[in-house]
């Protein structure tokens, strides 16, 4: 635990951290731009120079580690004089073309010159070194030459994480740049990360690209609901649209990196979704309010129930759902409900695709948190014999995922039930069929948890408000028990995870705090 | 001719006057009230008494019906809170002794039997003015007393600190 | 034209004649008489500008109607950067973004369009924009239309000012 | 000149509804209303009959009679105004207290 | 005795004071909008041609009425659907009646059959106006009542105590009037004006009361709400008032309904205080001055002179509405209801108290 003085700052820290880490762990942000956490470390940009003591020269921070008694000053004019003038160095051949670039809003070379460039340019446009722009590098990126301040991240994150090694610098003196070995275009579905670590706005996102400015954009945690990896990220909104999602640093999950495809999952969230309660009467669908949705649900469930028995009632749950919305159709199910016949399928229509880094086969992101809570794969099946027996009057589902059958078969499943009610996000085969549509909010238009499939409960967060007068599943599920005769005194997610970890062991001592931004792992898990 | 404007304005004063009772809004008995208060200004002047029919077309139509209207106004109940109006027994008791007293008016007023005077113009504004100033000076005097009263009595009543 | 405060006594208490008021009322009268005769007398004079047919000249800054500015080629010379959308105060400004087939510029507004009913007339879009795309020196009011939507500006009618 | 029996008569009814409305109605205004057909009523006795005989006093007292009236108004509206304050009802029915 | 004849007169004396009356309201809402442009310094209305002519903006009246006619007729939500469209109504009734009983001329002898040049010579005259324009309040209140809005509802309660309050000073001030011309009959009181004062003046209202004059004309501008007492409109506070929920035709009978009133009011100020249909010294024959000179003048031309200083005494006053309204600012509420009660109304009583002791005492058998 070497001594050290940053800023006139004593501090203790571990053996062979780098000054620059040591900063970062004290509060003092050192510039830089080819240093990464998780890459290895190049030292070829020169921003992070800071002065320490008996050293003839500047250092540079990130690839000095911390000594016994070092003094460390980052903050004197000889540094800042350095500093500016490796930015204004880096500068000389950037085009300058912030209005059309998607970085600008969230660009190192903007953000540094800001603080410590304020120069004008010495260099003409003209006499600039002109580059190819608008490269399409393949996967989700475009290159645009110019832009690129050589500071060899995405060559380290290719040649490390991916170990693909699909890009590399090419030329001499102020001509290098990076680009694509000829007519091999990236090769990886992890792309994506590729215009999150580039400093600058050479590498973007070919989905993002010209969408949206970055700073209109509001941000909130969340998990990426795309496989059961359960990959922690951010979701970028503005006014009700998602148009981004970024991975969120967790070492335990996922690192800092996340898959192509899970980048693309926002678009469930804006297209084809279910905006307003339906009610199917006669073959005809009927926009309806929520109550009459809820009440003519209710209404149909203790009919059959009465009539028929509760085996006549059956809920299918859906691992798309939060433990919260599980436990709660667990107990709606089995308490209010009285019925046997409740399950879940983690089967997915398509391949199930999956590799040793983060993409998993299971694509739901709460498969492990059904099972914990209940439900399981036999019940499905149970249900859907039932089903096709014709001994179900009244079908709860949600989502419209049945396993991996068709549409058709969908159809001829659910016509077999005379009330299926379901509560679905998107339109899909179930809510063509079902006699009554609860819409529900997306991901990001609510909160609560999921359990990966490592058996770690991470919390995901509402962004904002569910589009047109779709609801929150909690708020449907709690509505509907209500109209069924329960007593339930539930109050949005937090409440209903108490309620959860008090009743099921695999959940218990967890709170929303505890859990904090990171998840923790359920009893047992790994 | 006196016969048919009586009939008219008869039947006019008695329309609004059941309207004026049977209305659920007090806006609209008001304004019927209006319609009553006119037939009987009519029938006023149909006996000649000119003064008393403007007399009650200023102070009734005019000020005392201005004054409810007020108050509908200030109060402002609205529609679904105005008290809610059932048939008891009670009610309809009153109902039915009102329906013979109007009987027994109608009785009385067979009987009755004084020979007619021979000034036509009794009700000119020169006659009651007169007679008002003459042999009835004192209770003129003394209405202007009750009227004081009533104006001091209102002010303090409706006052919202006392 | 020159403005000049005139103070004006107030007496603290009235005399009996003003607090009359019908001498001073007829005071009042006379003024005003006083006007109207001479206005109709001398018809010409009324400093009334007659709008439509007779203009002000508009002084050198005046920020009226906005235009977009044009490339050599007739491309609109905005880039779509959404600086003026950021800089407006009144949130007037709608842009949609999209990929340009020139690869020089890369990026163009698909829509521009400006609410002539929320434009406040700041000339913050101006100032914003790097491009100098936008320009605030049409020197018109924005004339009256019947209906709102005509008063949405969209980008043809931006670039034809 | 009628004989003054049709307006006595109408005099009789007039005031029978005035009743009517005293009696059955819950409101108050329109209980107050109500008192005044009642005293038209009897202001129509009084014209004919005056009118009948020749004489200013029929006149006389139906004037006195507006006078009531007027005075009974404005003590009347007042003191509904003053019991909407504390109350905020114009409900007869629920003014039965005798304190408040 | 010929009805027909009688009818025919009726008929005619309704229609010549109609066209009068309405005439002179769509002249007065033009000079009200020009004469405010002169008076502050502007142009006004000169928009409006037909064929290329403006003549100064007089087809302006034609273009709102056609304007108002052609605008939708929408009631608002929740107004109460009967009142809100009898409130109009009620506004513009009372104002036309009042027109019935003040004379445009003296009786007149046509083929042996004297005829008043009057709708109705009513034996209680002043006071059926007093009737008839009290049941204005009405419109007003209704109007206010009915459109279930707030400042309609403020507006009417405003308008409708300004309007009672005014009404109880401007029939007491008329009273001096009645006892100096001892009736209530307008014809009477304009026939009495033609004699003369002390040899002199013209025996008109305004001489012999002139207080009464002044407060008679001030309560008929605040019964009219006209400015300085428009407080039942206010732009700040109230918006447009009790008839700020009123579009099109109904909206055009309440102005219809204000501008009339003016009208009759202007009438009845010139017939109360200014001699009516008198002219200055002409009697019958023709002009008497004072120093004894007299001219002769024929029967037909005397008329005319009458009917023509009626008109034009009508006219001055009409103009005054429109001279008051941009001069004088308008008042606070407290102080209309102010100077209603507690100056209006005692100079009132004193104008009747000191006019008997006069008549008593000093000038017995009336001026």
């Amino acid at each position: 635990m070497p001594n050290f003085t940053i800023n006139g700052i004593a501090a203790a820290v571990p053996d062979g951290t780098t000054i620059l880490a040591a900063a970062h762990m004290i509060g003092i942000e050192i510039p830089h731009y080819c240093y990464h956490p998780k890459l290895s470390i190049a030292g070829n940009c020169r921003m992070c120079l800071v002065e320490v003591e008996k050293f003839p020269k500047l250092q540079i921070a990130c690839n000095t580690v911390v000594t016994e008694g070092m003094v460390v000053r980052s903050d004197t004019e000889k540094v800042r004089k350095a500093v500016t003038g490796v930015l204004e160095l880096m500068l000389i051949h950037h085009p300058v073309d912030c209005p059309i670039c998607d970085q600008a809003g969230e660009c190192g070379l903007q953000n540094y010159y800001m603080k410590f460039g304020l120069h004008k340019s010495r260099y003409d446009l003209e006499d600039k070194v002109h580059k190819k722009k608008v490269q399409d590098i393949g996967g989700q990126i475009v290159l645009d030459a110019e832009r690129c301040i050589l500071c060899s991240r995405c060559v380290r994150f290719l040649q490390e994480v991916t170990k693909t090694g699909e890009m590399e610098f090419f030329q001499r003196g102020d001509h290098s740049e990076i680009s694509i070995f000829p007519g091999r275009k990236l090769s990886n579905n992890y792309t994506g990360n590729l215009a999150d670590i580039c400093p600058v706005g050479a590498l973007t996102s070919k989905d993002f690209r010209f969408k949206c400015r970055v700073w209109y954009l509001s941000s909130v945690e969340s998990i990426c609901p795309g496989c059961s990896n359960g990959c922690n990220i951010v979701a970028d909104f503005k006014g009700g649209i998602l148009y981004r999602l970024k991975p969120r640093r967790n070492d335990d999950v996922n690192q800092t990196w996340m898959c192509d495809f899970g980048r693309l999952e926002y678009k469930k969230a804006n297209e084809s979704r279910l905006l307003v309660p339906v009610l199917r009467e006669a073959g005809k669908p009927v926009a309806a309010s929520w109550d009459e949705a809820l009440m003519t649900s209710a209404m149909r469930f203790r009919e059959a129930a009465e009539k028929h028995g509760p085996g006549s009632v059956a809920v299918i749950a859906s691992p798309q759902s939060s433990n919260e919305e599980l436990f709660l159709a667990k107990k709606l199910a089995s308490e209010i409900l009285k019925t046997e016949t409740f399950g879940f399928t983690s089967r997915t229509p398509g391949d199930g695709f999956s590799d040793d880094f983060l993409i998993k086969a299971d694509k739901n992101p709460n498969s492990m948190g059904a099972q914990l809570l209940g439900f399981a794969e036999e019940g499905f099946g149970r249900a859907v014999k039932a089903i096709s027996d014709g001994k179900i009057r009244a079908l709860l589902i949600f989502g419209n995922v049945l396993s991996d059958l068709s549409d058709a078969e969908v159809e001829s499943l659910l016509s077999k039930v005379s009330f299926v009610a379901q509560v679905g996000t998107g339109d899909g085969a179930v809510s063509r069929a079902a006699h009554a549509v609860l819409p529900s909010a997306s991901f990001a238009e609510r909160g609560g948890t999921f359990t990966n499939i490592a058996g770690r409960v991470q919390r995901f967060r509402k962004g904002f408000a569910p589009r047109g007068k779709a609801g929150n599943d909690i708020e449907i599920l709690v509505g509907l028990a209500k109209r069924l005769g329960a007593d339930w005194k539930f109050d949005g997610e937090e409440s209903v995870f108490k309620a959860l970890s008090e009743a099921s062991a695999s959940f218990s001592g967890m709170s929303y705090e505890s859990l904090g931004s990171g998840g923790r792992a359920v009893a047992g898990g790994q | 001719m006196e016969l048919i404007l009586f009939i008219l304005f008869g039947a006019i004063a008695v329309g609004g006057a059941i309207m004026v009772v049977t209305r659920r809004h007090p806006m609209a008995s008001a304004l019927y009230l209006i319609l009553t208060l006119f037939a009987v200004a009519a029938l006023f002047a149909l006996r000649q008494a000119h003064f008393l029919a403007a007399i009650q077309v200023i102070v009734y139509a005019g000020a005392v019906v201005v004054l409810f209207i007020f108050v509908i106004m200030l109060v402002n109940v609205p529609e679904n809170k105005l008290p809610m109006e059932r048939v008891t027994g009670m009610r309809l008791l009153g109902v039915v002794a009102a329906g013979l007293l109007i009987l027994e008016s109608a009785v009385l007023a067979r009987k009755f039997a004084m020979p007619a005077g021979s000034t036509a113009d009794a009700g000119s504004v020169q006659a009651v003015g007169r007679a008002l100033f003459t042999d009835y000076l004192l209770a003129f005097e003394i209405t202007s007393v009750l009227l004081l009263s009533a104006v001091i009595g209102a002010i303090a009543l409706a006052k919202k600190k006392i | 034209m020159t403005i000049g405060v005139k103070k004006v006594a107030r007496p603290e208490q009235m005399s009996f004649g003003e607090s009359l008021y019908l001498l001073e009322i007829m005071k009042g009268l006379a003024v005003t008489m006083g006007h109207f005769l001479h206005n109709i007398a001398h018809n010409k004079e009324i400093p009334t500008i007659e709008y439509p047919e007779v203009r002000r000249t508009m002084p050198a800054r005046f920020r009226g109607c906005h235009r977009l500015m044009k490339r050599p080629d007739g491309s609109p010379r905005c880039v779509a950067c959404y600086m003026c959308a950021t800089a407006c105060p009144a949130k007037c400004i709608t842009i949609v973004a999209g990929e340009s087939p020139d690869p020089a510029v890369e990026k163009y507004p698909v829509r521009f369009d400006i609410d002539m009913l929320r434009c406040v007339f700041c000339g913050q879009c101006v100032e914003a924009c790097p491009c100098d795309a936008i320009r605030m020196d049409t020197g018109w009011h924005t004339p009256p239309e019947d209906t709102r939507e005509k008063l949405i500006y969209m980008i043809d009618k931006l670039l034809e000012k | 000149m009628m004989e003054p029996t049709a307006y006595l008569l109408l005099s009789g009814i007039l005031f029978g509804i005035g009743v009517v409305g005293v009696v059955a109605r819950k409101n108050v205004l329109i209980i107050l209303m109500s008192v005044e057909i009642m005293l038209n009523g009897v202001n129509v006795a009084f014209i004919a009959v005056g009118s009948h005989l020749g004489d200013p006093t029929g006149s006389i007292f139906a004037f006195m009679v507006m006078t009531v009236a007027a005075a009974e108004a404005a003590v009347g509206l007042a003191i509904l105004i003053a019991i909407f304050r504390l109350k905020e009802t114009i409900d007869i029915t629920e003014l039965s207290v005798l304190k408040w | 005795m010929n009805p027909l004849f009688d009818i025919a007169v009726a008929v005619a004396r309704v229609a010549v004071f109609f066209a009068f009356v309405f005439g002179l309201v769509v002249v007065m809402t033009w000079v009200e909008r020009k004469g405010a442009a002169y008076i502050q310094d502007r142009r006004g209305p000169n928009r409006a041609r037909i064929l290329g002519l403006t003549l100064g903006g007089v087809f302006h009246p034609l273009a709102d009425a056609l304007k108002f006619l052609f605008k939708e007729d929408f009631i608002p939500d929740g107004a109460h659907r009967l009142f809100y469209q009898l409130a109009p109504m009620f506004a513009l009734a009372p104002a036309i009646m009042t027109m019935a009983v003040v004379p445009f001329g003296p009786p007149v002898t046509i083929a042996g059959k004297t005829i008043a040049l009057q709708i109705a010579d009513l034996n209680v005259g002043i006071l059926y106006l007093f009737a008839v324009s009290g049941m204005a309040v009405y419109g007003v209140v209704l109007a206010g009542w009915s459109s279930n809005s707030k400042y309609p509802l403020l507006g009417g309660l405003r308008s409708s105590a300004q309007m009672i309050s005014y009404e109880v000073s401007m029939g007491l001030s008329v009273m001096g009037i009645l006892m100096v011309f001892q009736s209530v009959r307008l014809s009477e009181i304009a026939l009495g004006q033609g004699e003369l004062l002390y040899g002199i003046l013209p025996k008109w209202g305004v001489f012999v009361q002139p207080l009464g004059f002044v407060l008679f004309l001030t309560a008929l501008y605040a019964e009219a709400n006209r400015t300085p007492f428009d407080l039942p409109e206010g732009e700040s506070e109230l918006v447009a008032g009790y008839h700020l929920e009123y579009a099109s035709f109904k909206f055009s009978m309440f102005m219809m309904a204000e501008y009339i009133h003016m009208v009759v009011g202007a009438a009845v100020v010139s017939t109360l205080f200014f001699g009516g249909w008198q002219f200055p010294y002409l009697a019958d024959k023709g002009f008497a001055f004072p120093g004894g000179i007299s001219v002769a003048v024929p029967a037909a031309a005397v008329l005319i002179l009458r009917i023509g200083s009626f008109v034009g005494k009508t006219l001055f006053f009409c103009w005054l509405y429109v001279w008051v309204r941009w001069t004088v600012p308008r008042f606070r509420y407290d102080q209309v209801m102010r100077l209603g009660w507690k100056v209006m109304l005692p100079l009132s009583l004193l104008n009747i108290f000191v006019t008997g002791l006069v008549l008593l005492f000093i000038d017995k058998g009336g001026f």
